[in-house]
């Protein structure tokens, strides 16, 4: 039963796939209509089997929620036996209903998105592709299988992203995502050995018990140092996969692909893989404090990193990115703080105002004919007048404010930070800091590109009087218009003290520290919160004072121009990697080629073959062709052989 | 051994020196004839050797039918002006190719020196050789029983010798026969 | 005093044998140096009989007959040989014929 | 029936030398009619599948839990050396023959509009190959394996110095000198086993069986051991072919006609790793012990050195040649790790290796006869003129950087975490080759398949054909299927393999191989003795 909603993507992909190759393949426009209904059917008949599936695991008692689905075992050898197992347990339950619901939001939002795309069949196979592959990753029950999704979300990603291959710089963009990624990769695997060295397993439920057996047999059964070098290797690729300090590089690029891509892999799911993986590992992470440490400084200092770049860019899509990687630092952060239900929580809720935000940004430049630099837009809340009210809510919730979706989720994580043994109040500081900083770009963001008065026409790229700017079709609203209602309420999952999400997590996570006892109560939760709510208050205050006035954001932009300069060009983190670590090997590999394999090792082989055509140039001299010379040699060869013989021997 | 060493040394003596006139002297017809002092000192010794056979082959074939072939060639070819003064590489060759001789004449000397008397002598002794008829009669004998089969390949031989030596000497003439006829 | 040891025969005939060795390596006429060989060829005969006389077994006067036989061929040979060389080359030098160098 | 039954292995290995000889009577001269030059070409290739059919029955013969070594056919050759006719199969050379009959076939076929000239020797040759290939795979006898091996040489030579590119004699030459430097080196080591084996059994045997009982562990033990595996080591050091021995298979590679790099990548770089696998290790377990460290250094510096330079080569095939030394770096690694791992780890790899740079020369092989270029300057935006040409690609090039779910993953994952208990760091530096693995394959897609169209001529350019696709498809299908299904591969394996690693490994680990010293001999003797009972 479990394999269904894996299945499903699989078939979508496979009949879109097909279809594609055989047909499509030659140029033969059929529009996007059908291959994108058999993909949507396809995710949405995962949807559905997923939330057949919560159901049934909501009805067994609380210890025992898991549901597994062994298939067949992929490989054995001695004591290594990997199983191609799918494992439903709450927290994976959690992630593949978000999953499969906002994938086939997207996936309808496609159909209208790409209407006039040449092959749209390879661009729904794609996407059903990495649907699947973020199923297994979600489900896999062992740490092999997760890293076959957590690659394939991976290639998917290449795929779509280098999707408009025709234009170098997309195909580019692509192929830095996958070999970021792949740097990722590496740490996943590397901490895949040192589980395997030392546990002797590789299968997640195994491994868990083996450790919680482990501690029950006291400090001595448990190698701490171990434990942290694993959980900073399986951070790594964490890092790499959801865009942290300091391999974010490949998310903003990554806005090359197809807006629906984005707000599907590059926001709503695929990036917060790490924050699963966390999740998932908690166990290996609650015992070293280390490790936990790592996590929550890497998250908070990419939240506040990629804010401030997020502040200065103009492209939406690029804003929206470093949002995106802005959040995920959040979620780690709460990760990092031993508040894994609250990562998760803001995972959820993200997933729901990020997918909204991009999908809504796709209207706009699908409506303003693919412009993107919000410098040009403004004034869209008249033209656009559906898409304008669904992103407010988006806007709204990822500021903070509530009742929306992200109020709760990103002020759990804050309080978290303060209260959890493991916080402090300068990650609290920082943290509300990021979040007045948030709530600052999105009003820019939203102000720039629905507020005010266009800006659009006296643009020279837009020719002639066909330019119209135009509410999208139905196709592309409605599925926004949900994601607006859930942004709205998804929030209620997570309301502090009821905390329906903690504790139908609680199984797989463990019961949350209780924190308010820890940190001066529940009074002091309530004033944060008021706090963090002003906070993100203040930020839309500033956000909408300043952007009224255009002219004044101009001179303030010139008076601090090294400033904005340094932030628009996203602190020359890529020009530094170029010319720290690219060219360095590139031209490290051209001189070892040229320098050593063609200079050194071509050359002694053939001075190998110099010296032995010498060696026959100068031995020809004594072939004289002269018999008599020959019986002379003859006749010394007998005599030392004789002499040998006669005197040498005994 | 029983042989008389008068008539060895005497004959030994000859042949060596014979012998060195054979490669010493200029002129080919003369070493032919030095040729043939040698083959007959030789057949003395196999005389005094009681192989009465050997020796008769020996003149009848080598001084009889070789040498005289030889000497036929010499006069056919009458190279005798192509003179064949040594070199001065060709005197060094001989230096050293006499030490190197020498050494080997010790070496073997010395061998044969150290070499022990058989344990078994076969069953041809002289007396039993006289009782079946003589050196001659035997030899014959051992030819045509236990040696028949070498004995009819040596016909073999000499057919293709005599095949051989009539296709190199005839292919030159053939040769020449083409060219003029083109 | 009236005997001769067999390995006075015997060193006689590696004399001999020699004194044709060097012969074929100093001489540059074609016709002396098969001379040469026919003297080696009756050293060689002469340490059968030797070894005939002195191990009291006439295979080796038989083996000088077959070795007798052999040379006459090879004297026919090459002679032939000389002959049809010096139709090429007007000389029976063998600094002339080095046809093995290249 | 039953007679084919008891000879199978011996037919599988000359039914193509016989099919070849008997194929050199159709008349398909430069005169001959289009007719003769098609019923060559399809000759051949009936003699590829029907080998490819007869080793499907050993593949059902062969039961892993039977005794090591299966179908065997034992004759004596030359008995005073103890030198006879043996072969057999075990799981070690069964997936090696079956890798050879699967991608022979596909070599025919692809070769059929790409050569021109001298129809008919090309197939015979290549059926020739086929034959020493299979024998050296199947060969038991040490010696029958050593006769196999060279007579491997005289076909690929040919193959290279007739039908390859601008500078096929330079690359035949140094392919021939290259090879041959290491075998002779080998044929020593050979005869010095041999002698070892009068010295101690009492009579001269070059059987695997009986040399794998040898002892050589004498007074000087250590030098025995690591000369002779030094001897051995550099023959197969060259076929596999490790760094800095390598620089033979890039010329060779780019100058061979695609049938050949085919065969070349695909089959004959794994003879080199079945030497290790069959005759260094086993009968050298010190001599492995002794130089484990070296090698596994040299394994992973070819890793990351292979994938470097393949990062900047310019020629497509160079650069295919270049990653086939980094991932043949993997199976050194692998096997140098000496645990069961790590040692299937390596195997697969030789397998999908074969598999997917294959198929990547195949792909290579495709362009070139379209556009006659190699250089990847010359390409760019192929995907849009070529779209099915697209997903083959794609797909091979994820086989080729370990994509999971692809053959490659298995491979690369096994030799990591079998290396990875072995000795950490190194293992940890053979990771990055995942990384940069990608970094060239990636590129050289981009820079070829994507991209707007900037030549003229790649304008016109057709898809593939369906003799192409019909090339092709066996390879993607064996992918996927070796990906997702390895077990099919292992089960047949596994018995093998621990005793390949039972015999190569002593108790000596890496930590150890520095204690050595001619004191521990009595001990390690002991030990190899038990191990030997």
């Amino acid at each position: 039963m479990l394999f269904l909603v894996a299945l499903f993507p699989l078939i979508g992909f496979l009949a879109n796939g097909l279809w594609h190759a055989l047909v499509q393949a030659r140029s033969v426009r059929s529009g996007s209509l059908i291959p994108g209904l058999v993909g949507s059917a396809a995710i949405g008949t995962s949807f559905l089997a997923s939330l057949l599936l919560f159901v049934r695991l909501k009805g067994m008692p609380v210890g025992q929620r898991v549901i597994e689905d062994v298939l067949f075992n992929w490989l054995t050898i001695g004591n290594l036996s990997i199983d191609v197992a799918f494992r439903l347990d709450p927290l994976s339950s959690i992630f593949l209903l978000f999953i499969t619901g906002v994938a086939t939001l997207i996936h309808l939002y496609s159909i209208g998105y790409m209407e006039d795309d040449e092959t749209p069949a390879k661009f729904f196979a794609y996407l059903n592709l990495f649907c699947f592959s973020m199923i297994v990753l979600v489900l896999g029950g062992s740490l092999p299988l997760t890293f076959l999704g957590w690659e394939g979300v991976g290639l998917c990603s290449y795929l779509l992203i280098a999707y408009w291959y025709s234009d170098p710089e997309k195909a580019s963009a692509g192929k830095k995502a996958f070999i970021v990624n792949r740097i990722g990769d590496v740490g996943f695997m590397i901490g895949m050995f040192i589980i395997f060295a030392k546990f002797g397993t590789l299968d997640i439920a195994a491994l868990r018990t083996l450790v919680q057996q482990a501690q029950e047999a006291g400090a001595a059964g448990i190698d701490i140092g171990m434990i942290t070098t694993v959980c900073i290797c399986l951070f790594v690729g964490c890092i790499g996969k959801s865009a942290q300090i300091p391999l974010f590089v490949w998310l903003p690029d990554a806005m090359a692909g197809p807006t629906p891509v984005s707000a599907l892999i590059h926001a709503a799911t695929m990036v917060t893989s790490g924050v699963y993986l966390v999740a998932r590992m908690n166990f290996l992470y609650d015992l070293s404090s280390t490790a936990l440490h790592v996590v929550a400084i890497t998250g908070l200092a990419t939240a506040l990193f990629a804010a401030s770049i997020a502040v200065a860019q103009t492209d939406i899509k690029k804003i929206l990115a470093y949002s995106t990687i802005s959040q995920l630092g959040f979620m780690f952060l709460g990760c990092g703080v031993g508040a894994y239900a609250a990562g998760v929580g803001h995972v959820v809720t993200h997933a729901f105002f990020k997918a909204l935000l991009f999908l809504g940004a796709g209207n706009v430049i699908h409506g303003m004919h693919q412009q993107q630099d919000i410098t040009k837009m403004g004034g869209l809340k008249t033209k656009m007048p559906k898409t304008f009210l669904a992103f407010a809510a988006g806007a709204l919730a990822i500021s903070g404010i509530p009742p929306f979706s992200g109020f709760f989720t990103k002020d759990e994580i804050v309080w978290r930070a303060y209260s959890s043994p493991e916080g402090s109040v300068w990650f609290w500081a920082l943290a509300l800091f990021t979040s007045v900083l948030t709530a600052f770009y999105m009003t820019r963001l939203f102000s720039l590109t629905f507020l005010g008065k266009p800006r659009f026409q006296k643009s020279a790229q837009t020719p002639g009087e066909s330019f119209r700017v135009h509410e999208a079709p139905a196709v592309m609203v409605i599925p926004i218009q949900i994601l607006a209602v859930l942004s709205v309420i998804g929030g209620f999952i997570a309301i502090p003290h009821l905390n329906w999400l903690e504790h139908w997590l609680s199984p797989v996570l463990g019961q949350p520290h209780d924190a308010a006892a820890a940190a001066g109560g529940s009074g002091m939760e309530w004033l944060l919160m008021l706090v963090s709510t002003a906070a993100a208050a203040l930020g839309i205050f500033i956000g909408l004072k300043m952007y009224a006035n255009l002219a004044r954001v101009d001179r303030i932009k010139e008076r601090w121009d090294w400033v904005t300069g340094v932030l628009r060009n996203k602190w020359y983190v890529d020009e530094v990697y170029g010319f720290v670590l690219i060219r360095p090997i590139y031209r490290l590999s051209l001189a070892l080629w040229r320098g050593f394999d063609i200079a050194v090792i071509d050359r002694a082989v053939l001075g190998f073959g110099k010296a032995t055509e010498w060696t026959g140039q100068t031995a020809r001299l004594i072939q004289t062709g002269s018999i008599q010379v020959y019986a002379f040699v003859i006749l010394i060869g007998i005599l030392v052989t004789a002499g040998y013989l006669l005197y040498g021997v005994a | 051994m029983n042989i008389s060493p008068g008539f060895f040394y005497v004959f030994a003596g000859t042949s060596i020196l014979f012998s060195l006139l054979v490669i010493l002297n200029r002129s080919a017809i003369a070493s032919a004839f030095s040729l043939l002092v040698v083959f007959f000192s030789f057949a003395g010794i196999y005389a005094l050797l009681d192989a009465h056979l050997v020796a008769a082959l020996q003149v009848l074939i080598y001084a009889g039918a070789i040498l005289v072939l030889f000497i036929f060639v010499i006069m056919l070819l009458n190279v005798e002006q192509a003179s064949f003064d040594y070199k001065r590489g060709r005197v060094l060759t001989g230096v050293f190719a006499a030490f190197g001789a020498f050494g080997m004449v010790f070496l073997l000397g010395r061998v044969f020196r150290s070499a022990s008397a058989p344990a078994q002598p076969g069953p041809f002794s002289p007396e039993n050789v006289q009782a079946a008829g003589g050196n001659t009669q035997v030899l014959s004998e051992l030819l045509f029983s236990e040696y028949v089969l070498p004995f009819e390949l040596t016909s073999v031989l000499l057919l293709a010798a005599i095949v051989g030596s009539v296709a190199i000497a005839k292919r030159g003439a053939v040769e020449k026969k083409s060219k003029e006829a083109k | 005093m009236n005997q001769v040891e067999p390995w006075v025969v015997l060193s006689f005939c590696s004399i001999i044998f020699f004194i044709g060795f060097t012969g074929l390596l100093i001489r540059r006429n074609v016709l002396v140096v098969l001379m040469c060989i026919e003297l080696m060829l009756n050293a060689v005969n002469l340490t059968f009989v030797t070894y005939a006389k002195q191990l009291q077994n006439l295979g080796g006067q038989v083996a000088v007959f077959f070795i007798i036989t052999v040379a006459a061929a090879e004297t026919a040979v090459g002679l032939g040989l000389v002959v049809a060389m010096f139709r090429t080359l007007r000389s029976v030098d063998t600094d002339q014929i080095q046809l093995l160098r290249e | 029936m039953a007679w084919l039954d008891s000879h199978l292995l011996t037919v599988i290995v000359f039914l193509p030398l016989a099919w070849a000889i008997l194929g050199l009577a159709i008349p398909a001269g430069t005169r001959a009619n289009g007719f003769g030059r098609a019923l060559v070409k399809i000759w051949a290739f009936l003699g590829a599948i029907l080998t490819l059919a007869l080793s499907a029955m050993i593949y059902m013969r062969y039961a892993p839990a039977g005794p090591e070594f299966q179908l065997v056919e034992n004759v004596a050759w030359i008995s005073a050396l103890g030198i006879s006719y043996h072969v057999g199969v075990d799981g070690l050379s069964l997936w090696l023959v079956l890798l050879t009959t699967f991608l022979m076939p596909v070599a025919i076929l692809s070769g059929f509009n790409a050569i021109e000239e001298r129809i008919k020797e090309y197939y015979f040759l290549l059926l020739v190959l086929e034959s020493a290939i299979l024998g050296t795979f199947l060969a038991l006898d040490i010696f029958l394996f050593y006769v196999f091996w060279e007579a491997m040489l005289v076909p690929m030579y040919f193959l290279i110095g007739v039908w390859g590119g601008r500078e096929k004699i330079y690359a035949a030459m140094k392919f021939f000198v290259y090879t041959m430097l290491g075998s002779l080196i080998m044929l020593v080591g050979i005869f010095y086993l041999a002698y070892q084996h009068k010295i101690q059994f009492g009579a001269y045997s070059m059987d695997f069986v009986s040399l794998y009982k040898l002892q050589l562990n004498g007074g000087t033990f250590l030098a025995t051991q690591s000369v002779l595996f030094l001897a051995f080591a550099l023959a197969f050091a060259i076929k596999v072919p490790l760094f800095p021995l390598h620089t033979w298979l890039p010329d060779a590679h780019v100058q061979a006609p695609t049938a050949g790099s085919v065969i070349l990548a695909s089959i004959l770089l794994k003879m080199g790793g079945y030497g290790f696998m069959r005759i260094a290790f086993p009968i050298l377990p010190l001599g492995v012990a002794y130089y484990q460290v070296t090698f596994m250094i040299l394994g992973s510096v070819a890793i990351v050195y292979g994938a470097w330079v393949a990062m900047v080569q310019p020629d497509i095939k160079k650069l295919v040649a270049y990653s086939s030394v980094s991932h043949m770096g993997y199976v050194i690694l692998g096997l140098f790790s000496l645990n069961a791992i790590a040692a299937t780890g390596a195997y697969f790899q030789m397998l999908s290796h074969g598999i997917s740079t294959g198929a990547l020369f195949l792909l290579v092989g495709m362009i070139y006869e379209r556009r006659h270029t190699r250089e990847i300057g010359d390409f760019g935006g192929l995907s849009r003129v070529m779209p099915v040409f697209a997903i083959a690609f794609m797909i091979i090039v994820l086989s080729s950087m370990a994509l999971p779910g692809t053959n490659g993953f298995v491979g690369e994952f096994l030799v990591l975490l079998g290396s990875w208990r072995t000795s950490p760091a190194l293992a940890g530096v053979a990771a990055l080759g995942v990384i940069f693995g990608a970094v060239y394959m990636l590129w050289m897609f981009q820079r070829v398949m994507y991209g707007p169209i900037t030549q003229k001529e790649n304008e016109g350019l057709s898809d593939l054909s369906a003799r192409e696709a019909l090339v092709l498809a066996p390879l993607i299908v064996a992918v996927f299927v070796m990906g997702i299904f390895p077990n099919v591969v292992l089960d047949k394996l596994e018995p093998s393999i621990d005793r390949f690693v039972a015999r190569s490994r002593g108790e000596v680990r890496i930590e150890t191989a520095e204690a050595l010293n001619p004191r521990d001999s009595a001990e390690l003797s002991a030990i190899l003795k038990e191990k030997e009972e």
